[in-house]
C-alpha cells in the first residue's frame, strides 16, 4: 500500500452543549444539518473530494451515533484497503486509562496512528464545521510557501474579530502573532481552526507539550503559540467562501436558513464537489393532492399533506394533513401531526408533534423534543 | 443468519413490448419510482430475505447493468463468499455464437452453477416489481419436500384484465401441473410468476438434460416442459406484484404507486428496497411551484407545476412548466413554459421553452434519452 | 436491511498481562498466534462462519493493534451495510467518562448498540480464546430446550476442576449452581465464558446490576449468580473439541507445539471452517540450498537459510545463514542472525536476534523483545 | 493522494505460443509465483503508483477472470467512483459478431471511455512481470506534453537472446518512431514494452478513426500505425521486467524468481503485490521432508523432496515423493513416491504413487487441470 503524504485528524470529540437538546444524547459532529447531512459529513466530503484516503477521527463523547453514520466509510469511499476512516476513541495502556484532555492531547495519543501511515503533512480538521474546501491547494500553498506549519483563515469585519482567534500577519502573510479573543484586534484574519503541520514537527511539539504540567494540551492556545514563539515560519492561508461555525441553536438554525437562498455561496448542487452521506434506502418523496410546498427544501422519504413554507424537511419528516409549518426545519423521521401549526421550530428526529400542537411563537427558536438520539 | 437458498436472476428477458425504454439498457435497467431500477426489487426482495448469494444470467447491453451494480456494496453484495455474481455468454472465437435463448448462457457458466454451496435455488426474473418476502415460501417449499415450488398469484375476475393477457398461467389436471399463455378465456386463475424455487439437484439435472438434447434454448420452458417429472407444488403469493413486460404495464405500474397506501407496503412491507447511490442535495420548491399527488425525487429544483407525476433526481422543472400525467427520468431539463401531458421522458433529455407534447393515457409518449426538443 | 436475530458481543478490553512482553503494548486479542493469525481471528472467524453478522468488539486496552487488524471487517466478510463489525470503546455521556469496570458493565455501556439490531439472542464472546465453535448449533440448543441462558461447558479432568468456573448441573444439564474455583468441587464442567441470553431478559439484569453498588459488574460474578438466584431455566451447552486460554506464557507455547501434531483437533486444514484474518500481501516462502526444515510450520514471506526443527516461523520472519531455530516460535518479521542459535524461545514481531547471539537453555521458555507493538 | 491517470489493461492478447495453460482462463489469469495471477503484477504496479480508476478489456472467457477478481477489495479498487470496471464485448442478437480483434469490445465500449475523468491513460498488457512504479513516466509524459510515450527497455547483447525473438522493437528514423518486430538482427536496440502514456484525447481520437475506417481490428497496430501523426516520445524503464508470450517465457520467468535478489525486487521494490485472498493455513513440513531453492505457498503439506521448484498453494507432497525443476499449481497432489523433473502439473491434479513424469528444461512437460494420472 502507498504511504499517505498526508494525513488527517478530524476533531470530533465535543459535546457542543450550546446546541442543547440536539447533543444530549449525541455529539456534536452527528447533528443532523441541511436535511439530509450531519454536520461531520462536509469535513469528510473535503477529504474524500480532495483525495485524502487516510482519515482518523478522534471521538469522545456518545460517539454511538458517530459510529454508526460512518460505519466502515463507503458514503465517502473511504472504505479503504491499509487506510480509509478510523474512529479513534481514548483508551487504556499499561499507565492506566486516560480521557483526551485537550485538542493537542488527542493527537498526542494517537502518534501511534499516524506514524503507521509514515505521513509527511498532517492536516487537523473540525468535525464541526459547515464548508467546502480543498486541502489539496492548502497543502500546496504549504509546500511552495515552505512553511512548518499553515493555519487557514477567514476575513471577518473587524466590528467581530474580537470573538474570534486572531492571526497577526506580516505582508506576506507569514504569521508572528496569535491573538485569542483581541479586546483591540490588530488583524481580522481569525482561525479556521484548519492546520497543516510537518508531521515530524508536529510530533516533536506534541511530545514536549504533553510533558508541560501548565499546558491545557490545545492547538490554539499551546501548540501554537509554543511554535511561533520558537521562531518557526507559520503561513496564513487564506480561505474565503461559506464557513460557519453552527455551535448554537440560532447560528445552527440561519445556517439552514442560508440554504434556502437559491444563490447560496455552499452551492450544494455542484456536482464537482458533492457532499456525501449515508444513504437511509427511502423512496423519492411525496406530495398529496391537498399539499403544499414553497419555498423550501424537501428529501427522500418526507411526505406532505400540508402546507410547508421557508422550511427544510429532513428524509423521512412528515408533514400531516392541514398542518403548517413555517420557517422551521424538521429532522429525519419527525412527524408533524394533523393541524399542528410551526413557527421557527426544529422538530428533533423522531419526535411526533402532536395534532393541533402550537409551536413556536415566529421570534425565538422552539426546539421540540427532549433530546435527539442521532440514530436513524 | 443465512439461508439456504441461492437467487438467480435471469434477464434473459423479452423486451420487444417495451423497447422504446430498452435500447440502451436491458430491462433489468429501466428506471423505477424516481430513483430505482426494475431489478433494485428483486435485488431487495432477495436480500430482505436472507439471501445472501445471487447470480444475474446476463445477456446484453452490460455497461448498463455494470454501470447500475458496480462492486454490489448498495445491496450488501460485496461478499468474500457468494455475493453478487455476474454470468456471461461465455464467446470463444472458434464457435458459432449468439446463439438464441439464455440456454447457451446457463452453459457457458456450468462450472459456476456447480459449485453453488446453497442446496436450493430461487430462481426469478427482474421485471416483477413486489416487496416479497420469500421465506415462508421457502420454509414450506423444505417442509414439503419439492422438487419444484412455483410461486403464484390468485386472479379472481381476470376476464376483464386485458393487463394479463398473454401471461402464464399454471394449471393442475390429473395430479400434474402444466404452464401455458392466458389469452383470457377463464375468470378465476392462478397466475405463474416465473418464480422457481427448486432444489439445486433438480436445477442441475434439468440444466444438464436440456442441453444435451440441444433443441431448447430457453430455460423457463426448459422447465416447464419437464414439470410432470418432478414433485411440484405451488405457492400463493399474497402481496400485490405489478408484472412489466409493455410499456402500458410500465406506465400503469408507475401511476399505481402514486398511491400512499401502495407505496408504503412496496417501499417498507418486508425491508427497503436499495439501490446505487447518487448523493443528490435536497430538491428545493421555488415560491410559485406547484406539486400534487406527485412522487419526487432528490437533486430536483422544481420551479413550474406537477401533477399525478413521477420525477427522477436532478430534474429541473422551469417557471410556468406543467409536467401532468408524466414520468420524467433522471437529468431531465423541462424549460419554462412547456406543457407535458402523458408522457415518458427519458434520461438527459432537454425541452425548450414553451414545448408542448402531449400523449396519450393508452399510449404514452416516450422521448428517447438524451433528445433534444428546441 | 434485516434485523438480525442473534448479536455477538466480542470481549477484547484486557491486557493478559501474564503474557508478559507479549501484552506491553498491545491487547491480548490481538496477539499473534499460530504463524499467521492473532488471538482474536478464531472467534471472530466462528462468527463469520456461524453466518453471524453483527459483532461488536468490547475494547478498553491499547486498541491500535486490534483496530488496525480489523480494519472494516474484510477478511471475514464483516464489512457489512447496517451491521458487520463494530469497535465499541468507552465513551463519554453528559454523566461525564467512564471506563469499562468490569464484562457485564462492558455490555451494559452498549445496550443502544444492540438495541439498534433489535436481536432476540445476545452472544457473550471472549476474544481470548483458540477454539472453533458452530455457533449456531448453540443458539439451536438454546432455542429447543427453552432456555433463558445458556453456557458453554467443556468437561476438565476432576483433579484441575478446582481451577476453573464449575456449573453445577442436574441430570438433564440444568444448571443450579455456579461455583468459582471451588475447593472440592461436585462437578466438572467447566463455563467457556460463552453464553447466549434472551437479550430482553439481559438488558433487564444489567440496568439492575448496574445500579447495585456491591457488584462488580462481572458476567461470572454477579450476572450469572443473580440469574440463577431468580429461578431462571439455565442449561450447560456441552462443548468438546480443541479450547485453550493461552493466558500465559507457557500456555501460549504449549498451544503453538500442539500444532505441530498434525492431528491435532483444532484442525486447520479444514476447509470448511476457516480461520480468517488480515492478509499482508506477501509472498510464498523460500528456502535456499543451505536451508533444512523439520516437523515445522512456515508461512508467506518467510525466508529459511539455516536450520529449523519443531518451530513455528510466523509470517515474514527470517532464519539466516547457520542460525538453528529449535523448539521455538518466530513472531511476524521476526529475524534471527546469522550463527545465532535458538532453544525454545518466542522472538517477538519485528524484533532481530543478533549474530551468534544464543538464547535459551531448552527447559523454560525465553521471551526475546522488549515489546510487541502488534502492528505490522 | 490519487494521480491524473486512467489504467487500461488489454486483455485482448494472443495466447497461441501459451494454449497449454489458457484452455480454461484468459493469459490474465494463468498462475504465477506460487499464489498469484499474471494480472495481478500490473494491477498491483498500477495501483502503488497511485492509479484507483481501471478498465480491463476483457474478450472471453469471464468465468476465470470474475472469480479471481470479484468486487475488487484485495486490490483495494471496489471504489465508489474509478475503480475496476471490466468492459465486455457487447453483441446485440441481431449483429454480425465476434468480429476478430479488440477493437470491437472498445467500439463496445465507447460511452465508458468518452465518460473517463482523467485526462491521460496508460494502456498496458497483463502479462509483462515486473515491479515498476509508473509515476515517473508519467511525469516525464506530462512535462514534455507528448501525445504518446511508449515505454521502453534498452536491450544490450540482444541478438543472442531468443527470447526476445518476435517482440516489439522501435526505432526512430527522419524524426518518427516506428515499432516493429525484432527478427534477432540487431544487437543493440530498444525493446517496446507494449505499454503506452496517452493523452486522453488523442486515445479516443485514435480509437476513433480506427471504428471510422473500420478496417484496422488491433488497437495496438491502429496506434502504432499513427505515431507518426502525434508528438511521441519514448520512455526507458529502469527495472527488470518479464514478457510472457509463450510457455518457454513462462517457465524461465518462474525459476528467475527462485534468484532472492530478483524475489525481493519483484515483490517488494515499489510495492506490493495483491492477490485474491485464500485463507489457506501454514506450511507444514514433515520430519524427512527435504526443500531447497524453492518457492512454496501456505497450506502445503510437504513430506517429500522439493528442489528448484514453485510450489502453489494447498498443494500435498507425499513421502518419498520428488519434484525437481518443477511448477505445481494450487489443490494438487503429488503422492507417495512419484517423482517429477521439468513438469507444469496444473490445478487439482492428482499424481498417483510412484508414477515418474520427466519433461525438459527447453520443453516442460504439461499436466492439464484436473488430469488424474494413477
Amino acid at each position: 500500500m502507498i504511504h499517505s503524504k498526508v494525513v488527517a485528524m478530524i476533531l470530533a470529540g465535543g459535546q457542543g452543549s450550546r446546541l442543547k437538546n440536539l447533543t444530549r444524547k449525541t455529539a456534536k459532529p452527528a447533528v443532523h444539518f441541511g436535511g439530509k447531512y450531519r454536520i461531520i459529513d462536509f469535513t469528510l466530503s473535503n477529504c474524500a473530494n480532495s483525495g485524502i484516503h487516510s482519515v482518523g477521527i478522534l471521538t469522545q463523547y456518545q460517539p454511538l451515533a458517530l459510529n454508526t453514520h460512518i460505519g466502515t466509510g463507503v458514503p465517502w469511499d473511504l472504505d479503504r484497503k491499509g487506510g480509509g476512516v478510523e474512529i479513534l476513541p481514548p483508551y487504556m495502556s499499561t499507565e492506566g486509562g486516560r480521557w483526551y484532555a485537550g485538542t493537542a492531547n488527542a493527537i498526542f495519543e494517537n502518534i501511534d496512528y499516524i506514524d503507521l501511515h509514515q505521513p509527511e503533512y498532517v492536516l487537523i480538521l473540525s468535525g464541526d464545521h459547515i464548508y467546502k474546501m480543498d486541502y489539496r491547494k492548502m497543502v500546496a500553498f504549504h509546500q511552495k510557501t515552505k512553511a512548518d506549519v499553515t493555519v487557514s483563515v477567514i476575513e471577518v469585519p473587524w466590528e467581530e474579530a474580537s470573538r474570534f482567534g486572531i492571526l497577526n500577519t506580516k505582508d506576506d502573510d507569514v504569521i508572528y502573532e496569535f491573538d485569542e479573543k483581541p479586546a483591540n484586534p490588530k488583524n481580522n484574519l481569525a482561525s479556521m481552526g484548519i492546520y497543516v503541520f510537518n508531521w515530524k514537527l508536529l510530533r516533536r511539539y506534541l511530545r514536549e507539550d504533553h510533558k508541560n504540567k501548565e499546558s491545557t494540551h490545545d492547538f490554539g492556545s499551546d501548540i501554537i503559540p509554543e511554535i511561533l514563539r520558537q521562531g518557526h515560519r507559520m503561513m496564513a492561508y487564506r480561505f474565503s467562501g461559506y464557513w460557519r461555525d453552527v455551535g448554537t441553536v440560532d447560528s445552527y438554525w440561519e445556517a439552514h436558513m442560508d440554504l434556502l437562498d437559491p444563490n447560496n455561496e455552499l452551492r450544494l448542487y455542484d456536482d464537482e464537489w458533492k457532499i456525501f452521506t449515508k444513504n437511509l434506502d427511502v423512496p423519492p418523496h411525496y406530495i398529496s393532492d391537498a399539499g403544499h410546498v414553497e419555498n423550501s427544501l424537501l428529501n427522500e422519504g418526507c411526505e406532505v399533506y400540508g402546507t410547508v413554507k421557508n422550511s427544510i424537511l429532513s428524509t423521512s419528516s412528515v408533514v400531516e394533513e392541514g398542518a403548517v409549518v413555517t420557517d422551521s426545519i424538521l429532522l429525519p423521521y419527525a412527524r408533524v401531526g394533523k393541524g399542528a401549526v410551526l413557527k421557527k421550530t426544529i422538530v428533533l428526529s423522531h419526535h411526533k408533534v402532536q395534532e393541533d400542537e402550537v409551536l413556536g411563537d415566529g421570534e425565538t427558536i422552539t426546539l421540540a423534543g427532549a433530546y435527539d438520539m442521532g440514530i436513524l | 443468519m443465512s439461508i439456504n437458498l441461492q437467487g438467480i436472476i435471469n434477464l434473459g428477458e423479452r423486451e420487444e413490448y417495451i423497447r422504446e425504454l430498452t435500447m440502451n439498457r436491458p430491462l433489468a435497467t429501466v428506471p423505477f419510482a424516481g430513483r430505482y431500477r426494475l431489478i433494485d426489487f428483486m435485488l431487495s426482495n432477495m436480500v430482505n430475505s436472507g439471501i445472501d448469494s445471487i447470480s444475474l444470467i446476463v445477456k446484453n447491453k452490460f455497461h448498463s447493468l455494470n454501470d447500475h451494480i458496480g462492486p454490489g456494496k448498495d445491496w450488501d453484495l460485496d461478499r468474500k463468499t457468494g455475493g453478487l455474481r455476474m454470468l456471461y455468454p461465455d464467446l470463444e472465437p472458434d464457435s458459432n455464437l449468439i446463439s438464441i435463448g439464455d440456454i447457451p448462457i446457463v452453459r457457458s457458466n456450468l462450472a459456476h452453477f456447480a459449485s453453488l454451496k446453497k442446496d436450493h435455488i430461487l430462481l426469478t426474473r427482474s421485471n416483477y416489481i413486489g416487496n416479497i418476502d420469500f421465506r415462508p415460501a421457502y420454509e414450506e417449499h423444505v417442509k414439503k419436500g419439492n422438487d419444484i415450488t412455483v410461486l403464484t398469484r390468485r386472479i379472481r375476475q381476470g376476464r376483464m384484465r386485458i393487463d394479463l393477457l398473454g401471461m402464464d398461467i399454471i394449471q393442475k389436471r390429473n395430479g400434474t401441473y402444466s404452464i401455458g399463455r392466458n389469452l383470457g378465456n377463464q375468470n378465476n386463475f392462478d397466475l405463474s410468476i416465473e418464480m422457481f424455487l427448486m432444489k439445486k439437484s433438480v436445477f442441475l439435472r434439468i440444466v444438464h438434460e436440456t442441453i444435451e438434447e440441444g433443441v431448447e434454448p430457453y430455460l423457463k420452458k426448459a422447465i416447464i416442459s419437464r414439470l410432470s417429472d418432478y414433485k411440484v407444488d405451488t405457492y400463493t403469493v399474497d402481496v400485490d406484484i405489478l408484472p412489466i413486460h409493455s410499456i402500458q404495464q410500465y406506465y400503469n405500474a408507475s401511476l399505481t404507486i402514486l398511491d400512499p397506501i401502495y407505496a408504503q407496503y412496496l417501499f417498507y412491507k418486508n425491508g427497503k428496497i436499495y439501490t446505487k447511490v447518487k448523493d443528490a442535495p435536497s430538491t428545493l420548491y421555488a415560491t410559485g411551484s406547484e406539486v400534487n399527488n406527485s412522487l419526487i425525487a432528490n437533486g430536483c429544483v422544481i420551479e413550474g407545476t406537477v401533477e399525478n407525476s413521477i420525477i427522477f433526481r436532478d430534474v429541473h422543472i422551469g417557471r410556468g412548466a406543467v409536467v401532468r400525467n408524466s414520468i420524467v427520468f433522471q437529468d431531465t431539463q423541462i424549460s419554462s413554459r412547456a406543457n407535458m401531458n402523458y408522457c415518458i421522458i427519458d434520461k438527459f433529455v432537454h425541452i425548450g421553452s414553451g414545448k408542448v407534447l402531449m400523449g396519450d393515457g393508452g399510449l404514452p409518449y416516450v422521448i428517447s434519452k438524451g433528445a433534444s426538443i428546441r
